[in-house]
């Protein structure tokens, strides 16, 4: 298949960025529930019009009321959420727990995906136990109790964990912490008994939860797959989540990179517009080959992925880590080459900054994920 | 024993005297810092007791001749005076850009009168000074500044905004580069001085990405400012239109303030703090950040080595003039990418805004505001350009 | 059976009839390519079967027009003869600048009667061309070229020296960039095709920091270049003082081919390869080389998604015009980090130079090699301005 | 002590620099021999001229005939050869064998120290057994016999080791490879039997031996130190000989940026001189402060290696990694700005680019002495 969008993915671009253009804007959104200090961080309003746009439920499989779209067309809209910095459940909900919750049982999937599909509900993740991403590790314990678990622990930088209805989380049914078996995936409803959140704000203005687990009860229904087999499920969420977050990322390098070459070609000094520096313009030109690359890799990793080959894995890590790497620069070059108003919350361009730093180190950073190639490629 | 012996035991015993026990603990924020002027408040008796005791002995200022409210110290004194202070861990008495700023360029270009008062006044704390330079328009190319001073003969009327004032909110005056010569771009600026309580001046501060800051914009709706504030006491630096001479002899005073900054003063690599911090968070160390911050720490342990050859050459008066441009551009990269790394060390943690974990959000309130570094003062890019005319003496460009 | 299958399954059967083993056998060097021309000699029988054959089915230009000695391949039919050669690994019958280079040229600007002649002579490998472009005082700036030709009425007397003219000491003819107007930078060049076995052309091989290289300076001293060659076979390409138009559109193409290479074909991790390597010789890889190999295979392995992308994008007409610089930059700079890293793998085994250890110094040779890549053919300081200026549009400069 | 030279110092500067462009310049001695593929890769003559300059004794005690100076003074003359890339036995005679011959008895300094002081003698040091720099494993064995010792293994990289009089070969006595007791440092004089050289030409056209040692029988007296306690000494000789190469590379970084600086001034393209270009002056300035940093580097290690400074140890890696960083820039930057004539044999800009390679890997390169400084600093 070849490395750009067919004429169906080009008219799903041109209406995503489009609608998001005019709803999903900085002033819009961002500015708009982060100045109001909101608790949920995003707009359920916009979350209800992508569900009417037909976002909410790309990936859900046409059996279960969804679209049964690829991880390139919920890349397209990503993009243009990057782009426009926009704070939506998109990620969590729509690829993160819907990749999850296509593992589920059709109970589970009836008492769920009608709500995401509605943009009714909100899901979230609960993965990392410390500060830095490492899925090969869950302490947290489920124990069988009943017919149903137990569910014992902590987890941490869930992201809107506190505005979830279900939260699909990862824990150890057998086995010791690093142990590859014994993982279990449950879909944990909010208000269970046991389970206390404490939310934070992030530096892009997102919420997070630290979540404890003091034996919470579930129902055994509320498993995910096979109990004890949650690694694959567990897997097939991440490899979406984080080919997901790089096709966002691609969007912050991009809004971030346009943003600064318009400024470049405004900004006067020493009587001349900066961006005839030729300094900055080679600068720049670098900038435009890196987040042209990013994206290319980023949509060889969801071609891959789209078409289940095993090499995907190793793509996925190669885009997530390049992303990191772009976007970071684009972002770095942006607010320098604004100089002092880059600096000011007035401008946008910090707001950028802010928003790529949260998303590169969210699912592993760009050295998780190149050691994670080394590892991958038997080094 | 020798003069210097003596005055060194002097200093102790009047340090033992006279710095109380609160004033020798370590400034934790700005609110440890004691600015004068005007609307001052002492933040407890100690912070008010050192003050006046160094005030009176003339070490608000120590170098400063007497008759301008210093104690006449010599190098060689002010050097014992400092190693004393720092021994004892005395935090400066006094802070103020009337100090760091305005005074040298007074010392050097002020009349007798401009000495007696202005001085007088900033070692005493009596006034506060905040400076204007930049502007919208003007950030890198400062001398392209529009503010206008309209001649109107025994005085000015002035026009204009000035931005990046630091606690202009908070200060009593100003001094400001204001144009009285549209004709001539460097020979058109004048160095003035004027009260930031007279009609017409606002200001407004401003946010940074990283939060609350002390920088305000500065605006000037027909501000009358006098040419004299009496009997020898003009109410400008040097001489009219002549402005930016002043201006260039504190930039590059500035850009050696700066330059001894950002990560030169530091000894310890920063992997070994990030171990010690991830361990105790149950994480462990990604092996290509570990690399990454190894190839950080020969960076930032070799640049270490250059602000100490730095500093000793400059006492010496050997190196190049422009070194400073190159201290600053090193020095401010590095910390931003120590910054980047801690960043990164930290993990989700690190993200948090406003949590208690973090004191507030700390560590992204820092790792923004080191982005500045980078801007103020002088870009890296016009560090790089200033390194390549003058000390590279590569053509035009 | 459709014509394309058809088409496929006889070239199959041909290759499998014409193509003999040897030549089924990846180039290790220059020494198994046939290049063609006057003193052309074929390394073994198997190699003059070979070419003979293809060139007599006009395979050593399939793509064109049979009367000019090719095979008047269509697009697909040619796509399917490379896939088929792939397949077998069989080697080009025949390499030439003539192929790559005069033939697009003739093909675009030439007269029928060039065509009739020069491409025959390219396509049945009679005469080896080599391009003279480059001069000693102009090599980004390939415009201020000096060679001159005097109108002498029916032929111009040409002088001046070129700089890297590959294989001029083994080419038989050259098409070369000649000012014939000094008035005008660039509508004074004139593409001129001559003999290089005429009076006054001399070439000197050029030593490299790698070892012997392919490339010559080319001196001409009142060399007589006719401006026709008989009956609509003028001595130059295009118009007089217009070869500038020919030589662009030649930079283009030259570009686009270069773009292709330099990572973008390279699908395995770096690491994989040197690990195994250092394995053998009892090594280790160091943690902190082994993370910079991680972080190069991330930017490797994108680029060959990239390059895959840019590729696709071309034959779509997709993508913007000017991207082959980019790519060009991009592979260029990846290649030489490439074997940046290689040398520190190998460590002081590769620093040899002509041990048999190391073939004769070949891992050195060719890291030095490679600092060529983003020199030739464009500086990544030329690919960089036209990308900024291009395809960021940013100003002037 | 202040980080600049005392007056003694910058005299030395002055005629070590005066000397060394004089004689010891690239066209009078790299090209030279190297045209004539001489086997040694370096002028004796030269050396004997560099013994009357009082070079070649300069670490060696005063007690033991040497003048007594300290790596700062000996990192004076290093720069100086660098910046000509002047081949000689000084780094591996004067700074490696004479720090390992200060630790030895009088016995052997009265045999071997002479030789060096007035330039008759040249050694060289065996401590690499494999492609890459590991002193921390040493697996060619000295076992005793009789009174002496038999020496068998292979060692690699050994500079000029075909030309020297005496080698100083680091040896197991006891314990396994990778043990840090049970080395023991011998001093191995040329032509003794069961010892065999394999000579090969670097691409910087220096020569380095593969040697290996078949049963090689030495007496006690070879010995260097103490018997199963040579890692001291092997130590000392590592620092003094890495802060060694690293002034050397200033030196090499110094050289290959004036060039190119020189370049940038003189070479005209588009109807300018290239250095007006400020994509290249951002380069150069860029540039400038790497060599500048690694320098003070370098001086510091050799401040704080004279005052016998336990920090020493750190500083000596940081200035090693460093220099390999900063000249390695220099190089390709001074190459890449000569444009295509920077490719040619003809100018000297590539001879720099590669004596670079080669020191760089001597003694361990940045990646080695960076990954060093991470254990040192104890992570």
């Amino acid at each position: 298949m070849p490395l750009y969008h067919t004429e169906d993915q080009a008219m799903l671009a041109d209406s995503a960025s489009g609608f998001l253009a005019e709803e999903g804007n900085i002033n819009k959104q961002l500015r708009h529930w982060r100045d109001r200090d909101c608790k949920d961080g995003f707009g359920h309003g916009l979350w209800k019009q992508m569900a009417e746009m037909g976002f909410t439920g790309m990936l859900v499989a046409e059996d279960d009321g969804g679209l049964g779209m690829g991880h390139v067309e919920a890349g397209i809209v990503l993009e243009e959420i990057g782009r426009n910095l926009t704070p939506s459940p998109f990620l969590t909900s729509s690829v993160l727990a819907a990749t999850a919750l296509g593992h589920a049982s059709s109970d589970l999937k009836g008492r769920y995906l009608p709500g995401l599909i509605e943009g009714e509900s909100v899901f979230a993740v609960a993965i990392d136990e410390t500060a830095k991403h490492r899925p090969s590790r869950i302490a947290t314990k489920a124990e069988k109790s009943g017919n149903g678990f137990k569910l014992t622990g902590s987890k941490s930088f869930v992201i809107q964990g506190a505005s979830s209805d279900m939260i699909v989380v990862a824990a150890r049914t057998s086995g010791s912490d690093e142990d590859e078996h014994g993982i279990t995936l449950f879909a944990v409803p909010k208000d269970v008994n046991g389970m206390s959140q404490n939310p934070v704000r992030l530096v892009d203005s997102s919420m997070a939860s630290h979540i404890t687990f003091d034996g919470v009860e579930l129902d055994g229904d509320a498993v995910i797959g096979e109990v004890d087999g949650g690694r694959e499920v567990l897997n097939a969420m991440l490899a979406a989540g984080r080919v997901g977050a790089a096709a966002e990322g691609v969007g912050v390098a991009q809004g971030a990179m346009d943003m600064t070459i318009d400024y470049l070609k405004q900004r006067k000094q020493f009587g001349k517009v900066i961006g005839e520096f030729q300094a900055l313009q080679h600068r720049a030109a670098h900038l435009y080959s890196e987040v042209e690359i990013a994206r290319a890799a980023t949509i060889k990793a969801q071609q891959l992925l789209d078409e289940g080959a095993p090499s995907a894995d190793l793509m996925t890590s190669v885009a997530k880590a390049k992303v990191a790497k772009a976007a970071g620069l684009a972002v770095k070059e942006g607010v320098q080459m604004h100089g002092g108003i880059g600096m000011t919350d007035e401008y946008d361009i910090g707001l950028y900054m802010k928003r790529d730093r949260a998303l590169a180190e969210f699912l592993g950073d760009a050295y998780f994920h190149a050691n994670r190639v080394a590892e991958l490629s038997g080094y | 024993m020798s003069d210097l012996e003596n005055f060194r035991e002097e200093t102790k015993s009047w340090l033992e005297a006279n710095c109380p026990e609160e004033m020798r603990k370590p400034v934790r924020d700005d609110s440890d810092v004691y600015w004068g002027g005007r609307k001052a408040t002492f933040q407890n008796d100690a912070q008010k007791a050192w003050f006046e005791a160094a005030r009176d002995k003339g070490y608000t200022v120590p170098s400063w001749p007497k008759e301008y409210g210093g104690a006449g110290l010599s190098p060689a004194e002010a050097k014992i005076l400092r190693q004393e202070m720092a021994a004892i861990g005395a935090r400066p008495p006094l802070s103020s850009f009337g100090i760091w700023m305005l005074g040298p360029a007074l010392l050097k270009f002020g009349t007798e009168g401009q000495k007696k008062r202005f001085l007088n006044e900033i070692a005493r704390g009596e006034i506060r000074w905040c400076q204007g330079y930049s502007e919208p328009g003007s950030g890198s190319d400062l001398v392209s500044m529009q503010t206008y001073g309209e001649d109107k003969g025994d005085h000015w009327v002035v026009n204009g905004q000035k931005i990046w004032t630091s606690y202009a909110d908070k200060a009593d005056w100003i001094f400001c580069l204001v144009r009285t010569n549209k004709e001539d771009k460097y020979k058109g600026i004048t160095f003035m001085l004027f009260d930031m309580a007279g009609e017409g001046v606002t200001t407004k501060p401003i946010l940074l990405i990283s939060g609350n800051s002390p920088f305000c914009e500065t605006f000037f709706d027909n501000v009358k400012v006098p040419k004299s504030y009496g009997d020898d006491c003009p109410g400008f630096v040097g001489e009219i239109n002549r402005g930016w001479d002043v201006a260039k002899y504190l930039l590059g005073h500035e850009r050696e303030m700066i330059s001894g900054m950002g990560g030169g003063d530091r000894t310890t690599a920063i992997g070994t703090a990030m171990k010690r911090h991830a361990a105790k968070t149950g994480d462990d160390i990604d092996p290509v950040l570990r690399s990454e911050m190894a190839l950080f720490d020969v960076d930032a342990l070799a640049f270490t080595a250059m602000a100490e050859k730095f500093m000793d050459e400059m006492k010496a008066g050997k190196g190049h003039p422009a070194q400073p441009n190159m201290m600053k551009y090193v020095g401010t990269e590095i910390n931003k990418r120590r910054h980047e790394l801690m960043m990164s060390a930290g993990g989700s943690r690190s993200l948090e805004w406003e949590s208690d974990e973090t004191r507030g959000g700390k560590p992204s309130r820092e790792w923004l505001r080191t982005k500045a570094n980078s801007i103020e003062g002088g870009t890296s890019e016009v560090m790089l350009n200033v390194i390549s005319k003058r000390i590279l003496e590569l053509p035009g460009g």
